[in-house]
């Protein structure tokens, strides 16, 4: 059990030991129900960090997800009443739609992706907007029920929530380790040059990388939609710095070729137990937001695997 | 006539009625206990955790809300520190993650006070609380669909301020200022929110009545100062001497575009809403021709309050008419003439509420359109 | 007056560097030559301050010092020349040489470009280079480059009282023979002022230039060499240890190909720019070798075959069949192969183990539904390890953590296993030590004995000569003269320089 | 977070191309800006009112000119700041923390001191931009020293100035309202307010720091390539931590005109200037991956941006198509200004 051996481990021992701190100053926290609460309620956010690792583990960044999620939550409100549960394919099909448009921007006009899917989701904001009305929208109770009310119930005391999220997790592991796509993915990342010399389409590797993200993004808009019972354009504001946040203390730099979704469920678990500890700990309201970021310093400094990130940090 | 004098008038009115409200309370919680259903269906709690959940600490407005939510705390014989702050950051998805992780740290004993950031997102913070046993108040952001009174006695409350009328009321004070004709534009808040609308409403309502004067554009600008400010620039370019008044959607929005005119040398009358201290300043200096006061400090003393005493069982929220369980919170016009008078009475000197006084300053229950 | 004692140095599972003494007279020139993994650049790295020894001690003129980073060693003299191109590519030719000492052209915070330039000027001038020192250093050629290098370094001579020491890495990898000869004179110039240490993989070089040779193996010195004492072939052989067969290139082993098949037919192709009106025919089991220094458009055809670059002009077919789409997907559905000069950064995947490298570019026969097939990978990589001898202690194992012959095997096995028809080889031994590129050669005879078309840019003339079927001589972007290869009837190192440049 | 590599092995150089290339963002500045009127003459058109083209623009005025300038200079601050952190291949996403940080203690020493910048407070200008280089230094010190990636430092450290300007606040905004201070916006001279001037004063000593000075062209050599510019003896992490250092002292300025512009300081001051400034930076033809580019550049990128934002209201185009517009625009102001031949690839 040399240093070295646990070094990819790091985020999860970040994770153990920020819980053992917060459930050592109030022992409520360890308690089973309660925390598969806090668990199924960050969720959304974990569906989104999800989609936003493939972003950032071929190197680029996906800024659009928060507007996706935005567009999401109106349109799942607007058409739910037409096409009930089916509402579904129309969000995963918007989703892929903008997810490509940023892949195609980013890989064929050369647009950072820092740039192209902020604009991108400006694009996105625009829709939400337009078919919004610009006003907060809600569902019809006895639609929703019909067509997402199981995703709220229970069984064996375990939220749905949670069982969808694990499938998607898992889901998106295999994607990642056992296909060919994620074999791509992990060219491109480590070393992109390589990959188009062995022939791959890296363009289409990135393209799809970003459609994931969209994919994601629009399916935690949908849950959260769901959710919330309604839509506008700003339900889902604030998601975007906890999901970067979520998938760089997970241990997925920028740097690309590093990392992964389980990584990422990582990070969210480590994000979700800083944000309850505010709330365990009673910490201060005006400095939770400058707690939350020394936290985030220290874990991050702690959790990064250096070895990975080969020589030069920028 | 001054606004202000009827209002305390008002107040005082009630504080008369201190020993006869409270007794209710009193007398109606005994009753309850004798004549009630099981103990068991609705938990009382002997000293649950007050919590107060808010978008942010950058707005003068919610500290208003928060320092009644502090005194009602304190008026209960306990510290400042007792109320527990809950703060949104502006994220629907927080606002609810944090109000789970506080019901399973207090097992639902919990008296919660929240403005839910957005509108859809009340229902599952409701549905949160009442499932884990805790009594919630909202305040603001609710769906037009979801009532207290669906819920028995665990959603204790909905305030809302009905902004529609005082903001008609305000563009009229402006309009008369301008003498009736011309252009004015409307700086709104982040669309989609109901307070937003409303205001903006009342200008179009009161617009009725003046034939001759145009409403050249409406814009939102996120209830932000650097944003109106932009905003502001943007229709003076558009349309320069046009705009004989600005309406805004609340006071930061007013001094990004006080701002605005300023750079350009434009004196043109604004009215805004809010009345945050500051502004009252402004009123008082002439530079704002009205705000409207909704008394942030008492509507966020009486909401945790109302969720309070309801979980130690002072009283039955299903037990009260419709009208207690919704309804609108108090206004007060500033104009030029009373600001000094309001500066005194509420600013300087915030008045020590009775926090069991639940309905006394209350504006009637709220209207579904 | 410059002094290695008892160095030794520890990575992490390596002993890199084992008792190193080394010492440096003045003006005195130093070979130090090694196979690639010996601990060359480790003790280089020692010396110009980027690595600290774990033991030992460095002394100049009998001092003791101790050099924390490559400034330190600067203060000291020490200055050096980088293999990797070290500029900045997007700096002013001036900016470079000047850089991190910016200081001397600094009044009252501002820097005087005037007197820099002036000075640059003069720097350019000890390694006859007459370029404007505000030329943006990308625009330079790779020669150039090089020559900026060494006017960079010998800043030191004002900077320094003392003499200077100064190590050449590799300096010549990218010169064509002139600017050798030209840089050969540039240091024996400078002895005056400044003992030079010398590492090249050309062992003649070295031979040529050094007074005298550090032998350096498996992080020991084992042996030195005084210049007129000095032999290839010994030298070759305290390197690598055994005994180097004497036809190096394998060329008896060469069979002439006798296929009529044509693989790839170039018909007046020119891509604007890099190369104009090239034709060809690749056939089956023929290597066919392009000469030419850089820029004279070599790695460019490469480049077009395998489709990373569209020719403007011309008909390029692989089969029979016209290329009408360029791209390098395209290029591997045609079953060409491309190992490229880069290995590092554009052969492997640094990251990914060796399995994983190995089917990148077939990952359309390992996967079902899209998923892939570990076994079936897992399997092909270990019976590519076996038959190219790749030493990896498991498939499993970072191809970034292999020695860079193995790298190149499995590169070379990645396009094997993946049944190319047409192999390119970009300077496919650059970087590699004598053992590797016997292998690498070794390869290259059996993939054309099975009738594989190969297409190289050599390292060395001694290379495509010794390897080639055929060999086409390229000039400034213009097919000069094709010459046959056959063995035997091969043609002298002469007669395909006289037509490079 | 990018990694380019210059494209083919050929140093060839187009120089008509890359004349064009050079001044691209330069040519997107100006067709915005003869665009907006044509919107004005067509709408002008339709009502049937005479309408010059140029001539009877509002948009196209000295006026406007002056507003879009106001509306610019704190985000043009910041901007610079953060290019200088981009040359270097960095980045820095603290700016919303610092600007807060630095304009609500600007705001308290300013009043603590008197309150009018005839007397002692006008110390609170320094003292704001040193608090900004503070912030910055510390932001470089953890990144350098501990090896953490600067988007993750800069991102937690942009938290931590957020909250810690709350923590000074408590949430209350400061009113700024000293004649002399505020003269920065409402003294005009040749029709510009003061704050244009000192940000054209700033963006002078931006540009000279860039050009003129060891540091400035440090960075051009740590983003050309890191590894070889250590090699060459340079001190890469100094070289860094004065980056992040400088960047700080701008985000204040940045503060200060923000404070100026508004009169106000609050732990909002620094909202919404992160996303904005960086794409400023990258329209401005700063790629972001290092190397190349500047501040002049950010200065046009920063006019293209408050030019799309001024002029979509000034022709009044719907709300809620505003921010979809924006992006258009901006995608394709990037892809005007990208030479894209040299570039194999993006991230």
């Amino acid at each position: 059990m040399s240093f070295k051996f646990l070094k990819p481990y790091f985020p999860w021992i970040t994770l153990v030991m920020l819980t053992i701190i917060v459930g050592i100053a109030n022992p409520g926290f360890f308690s089973p129900a309660g925390m598969i609460i806090l668990i199924a309620d960050i969720v959304p956010l974990l569906i989104m960090a999800l989609g936003m690792t493939f972003a950032i583990y071929i190197g680029g960044i996906d800024l659009s997800v928060q507007q996706i999620a935005n567009m999401i939550t109106v349109i799942t409100t607007v058409y739910l009443a037409q096409f009930g549960i089916w509402v579904v394919f129309i969000v995963i099909g918007v989703g892929a739609l903008f997810g490509t448009l940023s892949g195609y921007v980013t890989t064929r006009f050369y647009v950072p992706s820092f740039v192209s899917t902020l604009a991108i989701g400006f694009v996105a904001l625009s829709v939400a907007k337009w078919l919004s009305g610009q006003r907060a929208l809600y569902m019809d109770a006895t639609f929703r029920d019909n067509s997402f009310g199981w995703v709220f119930g229970k069984t064996w005391g375990i939220p749905h929530e949670l069982i969808i999220a694990v499938v998607l997790v898992l889901l998106v592991w295999f994607l990642q380790t056992r296909m060919s796509f994620g074999r791509a993915l992990k060219a491109v990342g480590s070393g992109e040059l390589a990959a188009v010399a062995s022939g791959l389409n890296v363009n289409r590797v990135k393209i799809l990388a970003f459609c994931v993200s969209g994919i994601f993004a629009a399916i935690a808009g949908l849950m959260f939609s769901v959710k919330l019972s309604g839509g506008d354009a700003q339900l889902a504001n604030g998601f975007l710095l906890p999901a970067i946040v979520a998938v760089l203390v997970g241990g997925t730099p920028l740097t690309g070729g590093v990392g992964g979704v389980i990584n990422t469920v990582c990070g969210t678990l480590i994000v979700m137990v800083i944000r309850a500890a505010m709330v365990y700990l009673e910490v201060d309201a005006t400095q939770q937001q400058m707690v939350f970021g020394i936290i985030l310093i220290i874990a991050i400094t702690l959790t990064i695997d250096r070895s990975k990130l080969r020589g030069i940090v920028k | 006539m001054s606004f202000i004098k009827k209002f305390i008038e008002a107040e005082t009115f009630s504080r008369r009625n201190f020993l006869l409200a409270s007794a209710y309370g009193i007398s109606g919680a005994a009753a309850m206990r004798m004549f009630g259903p099981s103990p068991i269906m609705a938990a009382e709690y002997n000293d649950p955790t007050i919590a107060w959940s808010y978008r942010n600490r950058t707005n003068p407005y919610w500290n208003e809300i928060v320092s009644g939510g502090e005194a009602f705390v304190e008026s209960l014989g306990k510290s400042k520190g007792f109320l527990t702050h809950l703060i949104n950051e502006g994220s629907s998805e927080k606002s609810l993650a944090d109000v789970k992780a506080l019901l399973a740290k207090t097992n639902g004993e919990l008296a919660l006070a929240i403005d839910t950031n957005d509108a859809p997102n009340a229902r599952p913070v409701v549905e949160a609380c009442v499932d884990a046993g805790a009594y919630v108040s909202t305040l603001w952001n609710k769906t037009d669909d979801l009532h207290p009174w669906d819920f028995g006695d665990h959603y204790v409350s909905h305030m809302s301020w009905s902004d529609e009328g005082p903001a008609e009321q305000t563009a009229r004070i402006l309009l008369e200022a301008i003498g009736g004709k011309g252009g004015v534009v409307h700086l709104g808040g982040i669309a989609s929110n109901n307070p937003a609308i409303e205001r903006l409403n009342g200008l179009k309502n009161a617009l009725k009545d003046y034939p001759d004067v145009e409403l050249l554009d409406a814009q939102p600008a996120d209830w932000d100062t650097q944003k109106a400010n932009q905003v502001m620039q943007g229709f003076i370019t558009r349309y320069g001497d046009e705009i004989s008044g600005v309406h805004c959607a609340n006071d930061t929005i007013g001094y990004g575009v006080l701002e605005a005119l300023r750079a350009e040398g434009m004196d043109v009358p604004i009215v805004t809403y809010d009345g945050n201290p500051q502004a009252v300043d402004l009123v008082a200096e002439g530079k704002i021709l009205a705000t409207v006061f909704t008394n942030p400090h008492w509507g966020g003393g009486i909401t945790a309050s109302l969720a309070y005493h309801a979980a130690v069982g002072h009283f039955k929220p299903s037990e009260e008419p419709h009208e207690h369980r919704e309804f609108y919170g108090p206004t007060i016009f500033i104009t030029p003439d009373d600001a000094l008078e309001f500066k005194a009475n509420y600013l300087e000197n915030v008045p020590t509420y009775d926090w069991t006084d639940f309905w006394g300053p209350s504006n009637g229950q709220i209207m579904y359109k | 007056m410059f002094e290695l004692k008892t160095i030794d140095k520890h990575f992490p599972g390596v002993h890199a560097l084992q008792d190193v003494d080394f010492h440096i007279h003045r003006g005195e020139i130093v070979g130090l030559v090694g196979e690639n993994g010996a601990g060359k650049s480790t003790l280089m790295k020692i010396i110009y301050g980027a690595y600290q020894p774990d033991g030992g001690t460095i002394e100049i003129d009998g001092k003791s010092v101790r050099f924390q980073n490559p400034r330190q060693a600067m203060d000291n003299g020490i200055g050096m020349v980088f293999q990797e191109q070290s500029l900045i590519p997007n700096l002013t030719v001036m900016e470079n040489i000047f850089l991190g000492y910016e200081n001397q052209f600094v009044k009252f915070g501002v820097i005087n470009w005037q007197a820099m330039s002036t000075a640059a000027k003069e720097q350019l001038a000890k390694v006859k280079l007459d370029i404007d020192p505000n030329t943006i250093t990308m625009e330079l050629s790779f020669g150039q480059r090089q020559l900026v290098e060494l006017a960079k370094v010998l800043t030191l001579e004002e900077r320094i009282q003392g003499h200077l020491v100064i190590l050449l890495d590799e300096p010549t990898s990218v010169l064509a023979e002139e600017e050798v000869n030209l840089l050969f004179q540039i240091v024996r110039d400078l002895t005056k002022r400044a003992s030079f240490i010398f590492i090249s993989h050309r062992i003649d070089e070295v031979l040529e230039l050094s007074d005298r040779i550090y032998v350096i193996k498996d992080g020991k010195i084992v042996d030195v060499v005084q210049h007129d004492e000095a032999e290839v072939t010994a030298i070759q052989q305290k390197m690598v240890g055994r005994d180097i067969d004497k036809e190096y290139y394998r060329e008896q082993k060469q069979k002439p190909y006798n296929s009529s098949e044509v693989l790839v037919t170039f018909d007046n192709v020119s891509l604007d720019g890099i190369y104009r009106n090239i034709s060809f025919d690749l056939h089956a089991g023929e290597v066919l070798t392009l000469v030419g220094t850089e820029g004279s458009g070599r790695e460019g055809i490469l480049r077009t075959l395998y489709g990373m670059e569209q020719c403007t002009s011309g008909s390029v077919k692989i089969k029979g069949e016209k290329v009408t789409h360029f791209s390098a997907t395209a290029g591997v559905s045609r079953s060409i192969g491309y190992i490229p000069r880069e290995r590092k950064i554009e052969g492997i995947v640094n990251g990914m183990n060796v399995y994983e490298n190995m089917t990148l570019s077939q990952l359309k026969n390992f996967r079902y539904l899209g998923v892939m097939n570990v076994p079936k990978e897992k399997s092909l990589a270990t019976a590519w390890i076996e038959r190219l001898g790749i030493k990896t202690p498991s498939v499993y194992k970072d191809c970034g953590d292999l020695s860079g012959g193995n790298q190149q095997k499995i590169v070379l096995a990645k396009w094997r296993s993946g049944g190319s028809e047409i192999i390119l080889l970009d300077h496919p031994t650059r970087g590699l030590d004598i053992g590797a590129k016997e292998d690498v050669y070794e390869m290259i005879r059996e993939m054309s004995d099975n009738g594989i078309g190969i297409l190289l840019v050599a390292d060395t003339l001694e290379e495509a000569i010794g390897l080639s079927h055929t060999i086409m001589v390229l000039k400034d972007g213009e097919f000069q003269k094709g010459f046959d290869c056959k063995p035997g009837s091969k043609p002298s190192l002469y007669d395909l320089v006289h037509h490079m440049i | 977070m990018t990694e380019f590599v210059t494209g083919g092995n050929s140093p060839h150089i187009n120089t008509l191309r890359n004349i064009i290339l050079k001044w691209a963002p330069l040519f997107v500045l100006a067709s915005l800006v003869l665009l907006f009127p044509i919107f004005e003459w067509l709408e002008d058109f339709w009502r049937g009112k005479d309408h010059f083209y140029l001539i009877d623009s509002r948009f196209f005025s000295i006026r406007n000119a002056s507003r879009i300038a106001v509306a610019a200079t704190p985000g043009l601050m910041i901007a610079i700041g953060v290019t200088f952190i981009i040359i270097m291949g960095s980045i820095d996403l603290s700016m919303e923390g610092t600007v807060s940080v630095s304009a609500v203690i600007f705001a308290f020493v300013f009043i603590a001191l008197g309150g009018t910048l005839a007397g002692w407070a006008w110390l609170a200008i320094p003292i704001a931009l040193v608090v900004g280089g503070i912030m910055g230094f510390i932001n470089g010190f953890i990144h350098v020293m501990f090896r953490v990636p600067s988007f993750m430092v800069s991102l937690a450290m942009g938290f931590v100035g957020t909250g810690f300007a709350l923590v000074l606040t408590g949430g209350d905004r400061i009113r700024v309202e000293d004649e002399l201070f505020r003269s920065l916006l409402t003294v005009r001279w040749l029709n510009f307010p003061i704050m244009c001037y000192v940000a054209m004063l700033a963006l002078l000593v931006a540009w000279f720091i860039q050009s003129r000075t060891t540091i400035g062209r440090n960075f051009y050599a740590v983003g050309g390539g890191e590894e070889l510019a250590i090699a060459s003896g340079l001190n890469v992490s100094r070289v860094r931590i004065m980056g992040f250092t400088l960047a700080g002292i701008f985000f204040a300025l940045g503060a200060l005109m923000a404070v100026g512009r508004i009169g106000i300081a609050e732990t909002a001051t620094g909202n919404n200037f992160m996303f904005i400034s960086i794409t400023a930076v990258v329209v401005g033809g700063t790629a972001l991956w290092g190397g190349i580019g500047g501040v002049l550049n950010t200065l046009v990128g920063v006019l293209i941006v408050n030019v799309i934002n001024n002029g979509m209201v000034v022709i009044g185009l719907p709300n809620w198509l505003q921010d979809g517009v924006l992006g258009v625009l901006v995608i394709t102001a990037v892809v005007l200004s990208t030479n894209r031949k040299t570039i194999s690839f993006v991230k």
